[in-house]
């Protein structure tokens, strides 16, 4: 495992600099906000970010994607998480996309991946529900057998960009008890399905999101993903790349915090001096310096190591995303903190940071969920 | 007339006790008996006040308004009633006795009515404390700068003579209900060539001045009562002065003693107190998100931060009763203002932050739906409480002055 | 409750504070621990304590003490802990000469007592067993019934002052599993009781202790203190008052490391201003001396609460002793890190401070302990 | 001889590996083969070794000092291999092979030696360097001062031209195995008028100069390798003078990167895979004080703290990855050196607090009896770690450098 970025990702990285420098100010989130905008991103940079290749950057050639790995995509979303632009790579690319490509057939995926690495369709992963947290067996909405397909019934909450999508793949329970490892299966429910009901949720990080009814929905025998009932560990590996991805936008995020307060402290003057000539504040811009790097390499070896399928890979999954979590958080309270009474208002840009900061947290689990699965998968 | 003199004309005590006991029984509208009290119940007053669907509010402020019970310790000549601190504690025994709420709050009490006593002159009292008193105005601060910040000396709001009048000029920050108050009380820089603490001079200005704008500010949190006041070449009498012309800065730090009393004040008996009645519903709030196990709250990481929580929010209000036991014992009190301040304020941060872990995901709403009213408060309070070690002096000053005038730590 | 020391206490503690300055420096337990003492205190300086009335404190007036309560002894405790004076308060008066009092009858009280409150002889209790951590019921040691006695067979370890004690208070178990709450007593073993065996331990902060073989020790009826089987209330009821007393202990030694160190930071220059005007030291003092305030807040709250048979009194206890745990290392490292390279040196007296407050953490139990126990107390 | 010259007169790198193979079969001390190799059992060489007990050692040292490889990409004029940095890896990477120790360590390798070669007069290369490479001289450090401490240009030690010497009066504290070394390197002040780092000389000291005494410091962890040097009126020759007379602190500078390089290292793979190896063992050394329940460490808090000291090591070594791996790719390393000074030793104190924490009472050992080896050891490496974050330059000195150097914050 190589912890350095190859050529191609610098030059990757540098168009996706160059791309949000001119299409993609942080100010994009703010207008999507004010505006109740309903679906929450920009589907025409969504259309160029697709052709520019980087929607397709996780799938295969064959499947009209470009072949590389969740370190390319990484690096890209780590571009995009600076101006936390709202763009549905984690729904559509990493979490629908992802399942099918992980649990779908051969047709499934011909007949899916194409459209959605092209950007044409737009796919999301609806698992989360009333008081599940971070525990993906918590499984409460059912799927009984009917015919060849299925009938779902339950409720899901919070699911990225889930009244845009147009088609969602839904975690369902075809056996046991809500909270069993086993009995879970993944479903393929399109947006128009009679009996699902999409509604718009509004959370501080202004995130689209969507709380999903299904009732009574019919899912076909050609949309029922994987094996019915042994979904989980498929489910934890779409997970775990995404919360890569997620790592990675959260690694812009911070990183772009971070910038945005060291240059804050070399302005903004009290007492008739810089207020990054203070030395508390300047140990505590160490501080978070040492974290900022830290998050980097733990990133950077988590998309390495998922992308070579290492042993570790799991651990280091969870070692970034509990990194990444308290790293986030802390830059996040130290910015406003350090920008004082302009931190707070709400016209400033830098408040931003911390709301995602803490969506970002509590996705795919926090930082001692975490520290809890590394120690699982350690032994203790 | 002196405290001592008014002394001489009041009952013993316990007479006093029976006599407002009484008066209570009789006057207090039984209909806010029971009332917490709180500051977004708190009767306000002043000119903007629309009293239609609350008369018994406005009767209750108007009753003990009458007999000087808003002020009870000013001076009667300025509708107060001249009692004395103990005489004053009896009243309000017997006010929390009825689980009254204060017959009126605000600036005015608590800050510029003092300063008035001190620094102010005969023909200010006589014209303000009254309407104080009265709750016929109410008051906001005009202290904080856009430029300023912890540095307030650095203000830059100009203040030009013009005959009688000065003309004003410049912007105030972080106005609590500028948008509510019919007066203001601020600081402006009368002589820019002085050293910074030196040309500043305190003014009373009338909201309604032409030249005044004031607008709301929103905080990541939502709306707040905080305002922007831009002062647009608005004339104030040079009677409005506080103090001496270029003497501002004595006055405003008086009046910053009283602001951090209050502070430790809200962060004290009320603080302590709400933090002790909150802690007894924490563990039931993270018994429903977490659940239970074997009889105890299931998750033991948590459980031990909640704990901690609990815990330092219980020294922390023993060490305000021990400074207050102190106080009363005669001893120099040991902590400090400050103290109160910078561990009260992050004390709340942790809690908020604690909470939105025991929520997780629910933690996350801004509105509905698929968050409940107290999910989507909890959000709210938990970005709310980032501003707390920033207003009313940062953490950073409060460590700063610590540092300096606890410990005798060198510049 | 009241939380400000009486005009009583006030000359209390100045007695102590002059006594102290006069007889007890710092530097006694560097030559104790230097001359490797057998006893590992001052006989000589015990007896003077005893005859100021400090050592009878806590015992009725019939029985020759002071017929004061905890909230005294506190006071005189607190001043010896600043010089970590080692004379044994906390195991003759407080944990040997408190469980006779709380479980003794008035024959045995009367027969020991006295003596005790006159300093003339010396208990201990003998609870601590290898792996028991800060677990009361944790009791491997048995006691068998022989006659009108006992026979008991077991070890004890870190018995605070056990090879100087007259006689020891020893925990043992009359029946049960060794974890069981029920089924524990308390034996009076004398020190020339025949099959025991003390042998002096050697610990970080030099505080006098002994490992004790208990090889079929017999104990006469006369000596078996309470009711056999039901002593757990009462071995809580007196660590938690001998809890307060460490406390009190604590709470001198991080206040004089604290006062030591900020007489350090004044003085001492480097880079030609004395390093107590950088801010970032300046940020922590301050942090150190809110800890230090709210230290003694808790801990006259607790021997207050004791004194008075006060419901939340066991809360308290927990309270203080996990404050003073945390606040004493905290400031036994930020000393030795502020004195910079002679902090790190035994030739300074100031790594003392650190090597005494993670003695007393593990003692009766560490911060993370009491947390736990406040939360069982509160019902979660 | 010039690298380029010496790499010219060198096999290629696969029939270097060959040869090396061969003579490391041939001529390594079986004995010494799958050692460890840390600092405690290292070769340190000197005028005050005695070999008597362990001939092997010595036996490989000379075989590798024969060939230059103690110090292999010195230049052969003086003792080393003159080998590139290539060749230099494939000698370690065949050494690590067979598991076999370094030939030699020291001060002399890793500071004075690179020192020497950068700004040394022929005549000191020539003298100096040969013997280094032998293991014949041991060398220490003579810095820091006891009134210095983090500022090490305040150095008060003294040294007054007489003639062709100098006359050194003073005392250098934190000496390490200044007991155990035949040559001292220094700092002097020369020019007591100059500005605090412009007097100050760069000095070659032999220990066994008549006014030289050494006293060993005890440490709150009980002894160390450190010592107090007291240097009274020892004569030194002025051709001992490394750079220019009060141009030391250019030397003295580059040398301390060195020693910041080789800190880094010790924190680096060492140190990496140290914190890797012993975090394996943690959780066993947890589960014998904790127990398991439900097939997990019994206590949970602990295990949560567990976890994230396990987490930090690791992330804290894929950053020492992930800076030689850009570093080797030929990109400017990210993290400083200053980033792993503070965070590796902050992690170890960490480490060490957590094991007292799991150790509980066992955790207060000081000497037998009722405490193993192993919790005696505990209780010395916890106290010992304290100094890590005050030996080679204090945390506060890493967060200013990286303030300052890193992030351009201003003074």
């Amino acid at each position: 495992m190589q912890l350095v970025r190859t050529e191609d990702q610098e030059l990757l990285a540098k168009t996706a600099a160059d791309f949000v420098a001119e299409h993609s100010p942080l100010s994009r989130v703010r207008t999507l906000r004010d505006a109740r905008d309903p679906i929450g991103y920009s589907p025409d940079l969504w259309r160029q970010m697709a052709e520019l290749g980087w929607v397709g950057i996780p799938f295969p050639e064959e499947l009209g994607g470009a072949g590389m790995g969740l370190s390319e995509l990484a690096v890209v979303m780590e571009e995009l998480g600076r101006v936390l632009a709202p763009e549905p790579f984690l729904s559509s690319v990493l979490l629908g996309g992802g399942a099918v490509m992980l649990a779908g057939t051969d047709e499934q995926k011909k007949a899916w991946i194409p459209e959605v690495a092209g950007g044409r369709t737009q796919l999301t992963l609806a698992w989360q529900e009333p008081g599940s947290r971070h525990h993906l067996q918590r499984v409460a909405t059912r799927a009984e057998k009917e015919g060849g397909g299925y009938r779902l019934v339950g409720e899901k909450i919070q699911v990225l960009d889930g009244t845009s999508a147009d088609a969602l793949v839904v975690t369902a329970r075809v056996s046991g008890a809500d909270d069993d490892p086993a009995g879970i299966g993944l479903f393929l429910v399109r947006r128009d399905a009679p009996g699902l009901v999409a509604e718009r949720q509004w959370r501080v990080d202004s995130r689209a999101c969507a709380r999903l009814e299904l009732r009574d929905v019919r899912v076909a025998e050609e949309d029922v993903l994987g094996e019915p009932g042994a979904a989980l560990p498929v489910l934890e590996e779409v997970v775990d790349r995404a919360t890569v991805g997620l790592c990675a936008e959260m690694l812009g995020g911070l990183s772009e915090a971070f910038d945005r307060t060291l240059a804050y402290l070399k302005v903004r003057e009290q007492f008739g001096v810089p207020i990054g000539s203070f030395q508390a504040l300047k140990h505590r811009a160490a501080r978070m310096f040492v974290e900022r790097e830290l998050s980097r390499s733990a990133v950077m070896a988590a998309a390495a190591a998922m992308d070579q399928g290492n042993p570790e890979a799991r651990k280091l999954v969870s070692l970034a995303k509990a990194r990444c979590s308290d790293a986030f958080v802390l830059i996040g309270n130290e910015a406003i903190q350090m920008h004082g009474g302009i931190g707070m208002t709400d016209e400033h840009d830098i408040g931003f940071f911390l709301k995602r900061a803490r969506a970002a947290e509590m996705t795919f689990g926090d930082a001692a969920a975490h520290r809890d699965r590394w120690a699982r998968l350690s032994g203790y | 007339m002196s405290e001592a003199a008014a002394s001489r004309d009041l009952p013993d005590l316990d007479t006093f006790r029976e006599e407002i006991r009484r008066f209570l029984e009789a006057e207090a509208p039984p209909s806010l008996r029971g009332a917490r009290g709180g500051e977004l119940d708190g009767i306000w007053g002043g000119r903007k006040e629309r009293w239609d669907d609350k008369p018994d509010r406005k009767r209750w402020l108007d009753v003990m308004a009458a007999r000087g019970y808003t002020a009870p310790t000013w001076p009667r000549e300025y509708g107060g009633a001249g009692l004395t601190p103990a005489h004053a504690k009896v009243l309000h025994q017997e006010m929390r006795r009825l689980e009254l709420p204060p017959p009126l709050i605000g600036f005015g009490l608590t800050m510029i009515g003092p300063t008035l006593l001190q620094f102010g002159t005969e023909e200010q009292k006589r014209k303000h404390l009254p309407r104080i008193v009265r709750g016929e105005i109410r008051w906001c601060q005009g202290y904080s700068e856009p430029d300023a910040g912890s540095d307030l000396a650095s203000l830059k709001t100009r203040a030009v003579r013009e005959g009688d009048h000065f003309i004003v000029t410049g912007q105030k920050v972080w106005t609590s209900y500028g948008d509510q108050a019919d007066w203001m009380f601020l600081l402006v820089r009368t002589n820019p060539e002085a050293k910074k603490q030196e040309g500043i001079t305190f003014l009373l200005m009338d909201m309604d001045s032409p030249g005044v704008a004031v607008r709301p500010i929103k905080l990541i949190s939502g709306s707040s009562p905080f305002c922007e006041t831009y002062l647009d070449r608005v004339r104030v009498p040079v009677s409005n002065v506080v103090g001496r012309i270029d003497g501002g800065w004595t006055v405003a730090k008086a009046l910053l003693g009283h602001e951090r009393s209050m502070i430790a004040d809200a962060f004290g008996t009320g603080g302590g107190r709400r933090a002790r009645n909150e802690a007894e519903t924490l563990a039931g709030f993270a018994r429903r998100y977490l659940g239970e196990r074997e009889g105890r709250l299931a998750d033991p990481v948590l459980r031990d931060r909640l704990a901690q929580n609990e815990m330092d929010a219980r020294v922390f209000e023993l060490t305000l009763q021990r400074t207050r036991d102190a106080a009363r014992a005669g001893q120099a009190p040991g902590p400090e203002a400050s103290l109160f301040k910078l561990y009260g304020t992050e004390l709340n941060q942790r809690r908020q932050e604690l909470m939105v872990s025991i929520a997780g995901p629910a933690a996350l709403g801004w509105e509905g739906p698929g968050f409940s009213e107290e999910e989507l408060a909890l959000t709210r309070n938990w970005l709310r409480s980032r501003g707390n070690t920033i207003e009313g002096g940062t953490s950073e000053i409060q460590l700063n002055i610590i540092a300096k005038r606890v410990l005798g730590l060198p510049d």
